[in-house]
């Protein structure tokens, strides 16, 4: 392996891993590992873990859609639209909470709407969870899955037209399962964003144990009183999300087997 | 606290003479940038040889900072809990001051459409309501004023800062927060304050400390008494932050 | 008549303007060079792209349907076609009989049935017992099989074919064409097949159709068009050397300079075809019955079975094939200057 | 266009924009432009670009061999090492400022040696901010250019191989050239997200005008005491990087010609 | 002898062991049919793939060097070889002189150098003034010649071609591979030539290896293995009907049943291969000399040219070739019967 090459990757590897471990190093494990059995760390990671689930749900349902248009049709306008879609990466995350407010607080554009008809509050939910979430990580979904897509081979899409398919079942039953290896990478990507999100999530969701405190919540709390307990709040979920990851790896993306792994 | 203790400097805080020279860097809370910005542009005019810089970060960012060695002269925190962390590393020159000091306040939004009279409303389960997390100070000290008051708090959310809680009411998307009188002086034209007599049984202080490794020792105390002025108490009770009561 | 289309559509530096008409049951071959445009048209054909002018009609019972004209573009779902594309295009992601049992469930058919149609296909087309395999694991020629199963399974009125067998190697190109020839022989729709290789064109094609810069340059049964080019580019294909000229009698002036004797009188704009195989080739000029001996210039050789094709040039650019032995003898290499001679009764004279 | 794509499509693009509108809407500009003329919010915009742009760089040469590792080698524990550098994303990004600490800091692992050795400190200096967006942003393109080397045709390097090219000329003047417009992609995400970074920059950098306050953490004093200048820096960011996104598309994108665009 | 090379590698189910040999300015052809293991065995020439045993090694002036063996393994970059891709595989991104100057450039020649020794390549193969195109822009058969100029540049000690024509079309085909005979006959290295087209290897091979299911099955030169195909896929290749038997004196007991009289006496196991063309049809059984008359049933025709070529079954295995009129005559239809003769002289016969 030529050396200008291996050389910044074991740097790159080091500058991100390194930190990690020094987090790992420094946790003071044994007085802590007690506090992790609290039923409040438990309900923070459920909830991070549902919530950003179902982030990636809606962000699937949502996104995949966007990243069709922007790969496929020929709209005018499209690569304003993809810059667009890419500029809520740039939001600062808690700018974004006010913005979500604007539109879905109970004085926002549709939120006022929803809350004086169906008396329905969104902020201080879950749902303002998962919608925070989806708000910051769909656009990595959408710029991974727009990638697939224009990397696919179309021509099994006019294939599937000539076998009598619209554009919709083509969709459905050729041009999704041909690019799901992309698909998934960018459902990877959007959840372990979701599942770190914090700024959004505490403006737009606020902070309540059991309905609203993800973990990085937690961990932010944990660290105005007690770094070291918000040190290994971090780290538990760094595990429980390395986990995931790999078990998704071999459960999901290995079966349609990646080219070289 | 309240008066320095090792009284080198002159009343009054002007920094005499104008000769200090240098860069002083200070650290302060966040809910402190526009009276420290003001005080600090009145510390470079009377010494022009002299730059005032500022890192504005919350208490306990800057506390880490500190104990990371950052190049401070002075940290002022939001609260004592932070400044332990400082002293307790043995990163102080002296004792820490107490400078000003805070009192809980409720605020409520423009007009209070909910008709928020009191700290009783807080156990209105039908209000939406934000309350800072117990730990941070301001949900410390809300838990000890719902106690001398006898109400059974049912907030919506725990901020995780004051900030946060003041910008929900600001959206109009709580009927009500619990905050700092300085906060809503801050905010004045876009929320409401209203005072409750119980706001007395927890009061925040504010305290300020010259780092030991202060790169610039002299002005880090110029800048101390000036704080402690006249002039700077007046700055910060013009911010709706109150004088020490010692 | 069954498919009438008056094809117009720019592609890139390209203008393709084709006329194409086919019957029913009757297979149209559309031969030319890569880059002729004969995919573009069979995308026309298929609505995958929607031409720039003309008009494809396909005649029902009691009138016709207009797929694409100034008005009208029927998107290519809404077709009854087949079309099996070059590289099979199968679904990677389906086994062989979902593969062939698409066409049927996108047209409403249930599961269960579709696939036991599609396993009817598959008897037909010889892959028994394949239907569970992903097309991945299929050879080029089952998989071309598979793909031909996949477009007629649907009884589509319009069959196309691009390319069919041009990915397959030699072996198996001879096994799928004859099994080709006898689906397209049973198919009771328009065929219009695109090959860039006259082979396939003569065995499967009723009818070609020689497309060459986006037009048609000539047109007939796969026999007249084998017999008599009307360009370079089909002479070479079918192994005759091409030569434009002026009747004159039972000799023809050649547009380049040389006199050819003919067997036939023919006057005016002519075009004379010479089969290799007739020309022979003399170290000196013979003496004989003859009439067409000409001095000419070895260009270059190469071995084809137990003869060598030799390219001639000269006033009379010729190709001759000679066998191996007489070409050693002649002791032959590029440059040599031979004589080669052609019997008027062998030499074809058709007008331009 | 088929509705079910097109309809959750319009919806997600809604979901995207519409808190953006909302900003803009609720902005009180005629009071706040003259604000934006102030010397500070020019040297945040200015600080925050170089910064991002600095990060990106770093991370294009220690991550494009991280990924080309990922993609080409045949190093046992790849798929181990994928979710190590993926797992970066869920870190909450105040405790990432703190894991550098414990790194690059004065007591650090290597920044007590820097400092003893060479009197160097790296935090609170642009260099920190620097640092900070890397890590943060890094990981984005590093899964993005390991998708797009997947995805490219290996072949071509076989072919460069046999006209005597080594891994690391082949890699230089072969596999680099064949996926820039994937690189191009991975380093636009990567950009626009060191461009917001906020946590770990605050964290780790401080918050000094001039030398370590981006836009980001501009926004965040600006909250403190006067929100409505908050959401008009918001925009401004948003407005340049959105700017500089369909510059770069057209300038540079553009050349190697999307299939569809 | 200069290349001496046994390649074992395992490809998933597929075993591979070949032993070529190739000596300095000879063509060897690798034939076979797809997934026979052709493009592995050229992969581990090339270096780019490791075999699992055998030796690779190169003669060189005093002594040999080592590419491949337990203990050895080249990397691609430091062979001197040459190899033209079946894709051609030119670097989209660099243009058609850059293409060929790479090889020079990664071996420190300086870029002004490089580019006037590409220019001239560019030249020999008749791509002079199409040096600044980008390979997207050149035809299918320029960019098979700036593929080759690109292997030829570095003046590489071995050639190495994976199916150079397959992606040319018919007529393409026939210019590039008289130019490429041109260009390997002046070449003085080895050169190895993978194909699954039997016209390929006898128009520009000296020596033809066909390897089926990673074995050799046959060696010799073109002719030989044209004349005396030992395996069904060869026969089948150059057109031959393939008959194992016993031989009896002037009759071979064929090992499927039937007897086939021969001219020339043979003994043990033996090959009978007929030629379709020396094989006539009758509607009865015919009264004459030739000693061979089968009963066949006709399985499948197929036009060719001015013939059809039927596939006929029976106790002996046919094809033959009839002319369109007789074919026509005869009335047949698949699963008539027919009788089919053929001369003794005109049955080849050879031990297995
Ligand atoms: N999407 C496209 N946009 C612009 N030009 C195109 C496009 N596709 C093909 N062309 C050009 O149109 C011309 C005709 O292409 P077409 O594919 O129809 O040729 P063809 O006769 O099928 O050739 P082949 O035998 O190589 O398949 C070519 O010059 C080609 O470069
Ligand atoms: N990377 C690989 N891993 C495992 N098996 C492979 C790989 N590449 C090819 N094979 C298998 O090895 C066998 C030989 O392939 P190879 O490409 O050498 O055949 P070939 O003779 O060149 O065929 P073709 O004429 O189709 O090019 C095939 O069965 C193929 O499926
Ligand atoms: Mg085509
Ligand atoms: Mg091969």
């Amino acid at each position: 392996m030529p050396a200008p090459l291996l050389v910044p990757a074991l740097l790159g590897v080091a500058f991100l891993v390194l930190p990690l471990v020094g987090l790992l190093v420094r946790a003071p494990w044994s007085d802590l590992l007690p506090q992790l059995a609290e039923p409040q760390v438990g309900q923070a990671l459920r909830l991070s873990l549902l919530s950003a689930t179902l982030a990636t749900a809606v962000s699937l349902v949502l996104g995949v859609p966007i990243a069709w248009v922007l790969a496929r049709s020929t709209l005018p306008g499209r690569s304003v639209l993809r810059a667009i879609v890419t500029v809520p990466l740039v939001l600062p995350p808690v700018v974004g909470g006010v913005a979500l407010f604007l539109v879905l607080g109970r004085q926002g554009i549709v939120g006022r709407f929803l809350y004086e008809q169906f008396d329905l509050t969104i902020p201080f939910t879950t749902t303002a969870v998962v919608i925070a979430e989806t708000f910051v990580a769909m656009p990595f979904l959408v710029i991974s899955v727009e990638g697939a897509l224009r990397a696919a081979d179309a021509r099994f899409e006019d294939a599937a037209a000539t076998l009598g398919a619209d554009r919709w079942t083509t969709f459905r039953r050729v041009t999704l399962p041909l690019v799901a290896p992309g698909v998934a990478a960018g459902a990877v990507l959007c959840w372990a964003r979701a599942l770190g999100e914090f700024g959004a999530t505490i403006t737009f969701a606020g902070n309540f144990p059991g309905t609203t405190q993800t973990m990085p919540l937690a961990v932010y709390l944990a660290l105005q009183s007690n770094p070291e307990a918000a040190i290994v709040l971090s780290l538990v979920l760094l595990g429980v999300s390395l986990a995931t990851l790999l078990l998704l790896r071999d459960r999901w993306l290995g079966r349609s087997g990646s080219p070289v792994a | 606290g309240g008066s320095t203790t090792d009284a080198a400097s002159p009343a009054d805080g002007t920094a005499a003479g104008g000769g200090l020279t240098g860069t002083l860097t200070v650290f302060a809370a966040a809910s402190l940038t526009d009276v420290f910005t003001d005080l600090g542009d009145r510390l470079m005019a009377d010494n022009p040889g002299l730059t005032v810089t500022f890192n504005f970060a919350g208490s306990s960012a800057l506390a880490t900072q500190v104990t990371q060695g950052a190049p401070a002269d002075v940290f002022a925190s939001a609260n004592q809990t932070q400044m332990t962390v400082v002293t307790d590393a043995g990163l102080a020159d002296g004792d820490p001051t107490v400078f000003a000091e805070n009192v809980l306040a409720i605020a409520v939004p423009e007009g209070n459409p909910a008709d928020v009279t009191g700290i009783a409303d807080f156990g209105d389960a039908d209000l939406t309501l934000a309350v800072c997390a117990p730990d941070v100070p301001c949900g410390a000290a809300a838990e000890q004023v719902f106690e001398a008051a006898g109400v059974t708090a049912q907030p919506d959310t725990l901020e995780e800062d004051v900030r946060a809680a003041l910008t929900k009411v600001e959206l109009g998307e709580v009927d009500a927060a619990l905050v700092y009188a300085s906060d809503v002086q801050s905010a004045a034209g876009r929320v409401e304050g209203i005072a409750f007599p119980e706001a007395e049984d927890a009061v925040n202080d504010y305290p300020i400390a010259q780092l030991s490794d202060a790169p610039n020792p002299e002005a880090a105390r110029a800048f101390l008494d000036l704080v402690g002025s006249d002039a700077g108490q007046q700055a910060l009770t013009d911010a709706g932050f109150r004088s020490p009561s010692n | 008549m069954s498919l009438r289309a008056h094809v117009v559509v720019r592609r890139g530096a390209l203008l393709v303007d084709v006329d194409l008409t086919v019957a029913d049951g009757e297979v149209l071959a559309v031969l030319g060079p890569n880059g002729a445009g004969k995919s573009t048209v069979l995308r026309v054909l298929a609505g995958l792209l929607a031409p720039d002018g003309g008009r494809v009609a396909l005649d029902v019972p009691g009138g016709e349907v207009v797929w694409d004209d100034d008005e009208v573009h029927v998107p290519p779902h809404q077709r009854p076609l087949g079309v099996v594309f070059q590289d099979h295009l199968l679904f990677p992601h389906l086994s062989v009989t979902d593969n062939v049992a698409f066409g049927l469930r996108t047209r409403g058919v249930r599961r269960a049935a579709a696939r036991t149609t599609a396993g009817a296909w598959l008897d037909r087309v010889g892959l028994a017992g394949l239907g569970d395999r992903r097309p991945t694991q299929l050879s080029g020629g089952q998989a071309q099989r598979a793909a031909l199963a996949r477009a007629l399974v649907g009884e589509p009125r319009l069959l196309l074919l691009d390319e069919p067998l041009s990915a397959l190697d030699a072996r198996t190109r001879l096994t799928v064409r004859a099994e080709l020839r006898r689906h397209l022989a049973e198919f009771a729709g328009c065929t219009v097949l695109v090959s860039h290789d006259p082979v396939d064109a003569m065995a499967l094609a009723d009818r070609v159709v020689v497309v060459e810069d986006g037009v048609v340059v000539q047109e007939g049964t796969p026999a007249e068009v084998a017999r008599m080019p009307r360009t370079d580019y089909v002479a070479r294909l079918v192994g005759l050397s091409l030569l434009p000229g002026q009747g004159r009698g039972t000799t023809v002036v050649l547009d380049g300079g040389g006199v050819v004797a003919v067997g036939e009188p023919a006057e005016g704009p002519v075009f004379v075809a010479v089969r290799p195989e007739t020309v022979a080739l003399y170290p000196a000029r013979p003496e004989g019955s003859p009439r067409n001996v000409w001095p000419v210039r070895l260009v270059g050789a190469t071995p084809h079975g137990s003869t060598v094709r030799c390219d001639l040039g000269g006033e009379v650019p010729l190709t001759a094939d000679v066998t191996a032995t007489a070409f050693a003898e002649l002791g032959l290499v590029p440059g040599s200057s031979v004589w080669a001679s052609v019997k008027a009764s062998e030499v074809a004279v058709y007008p331009r």
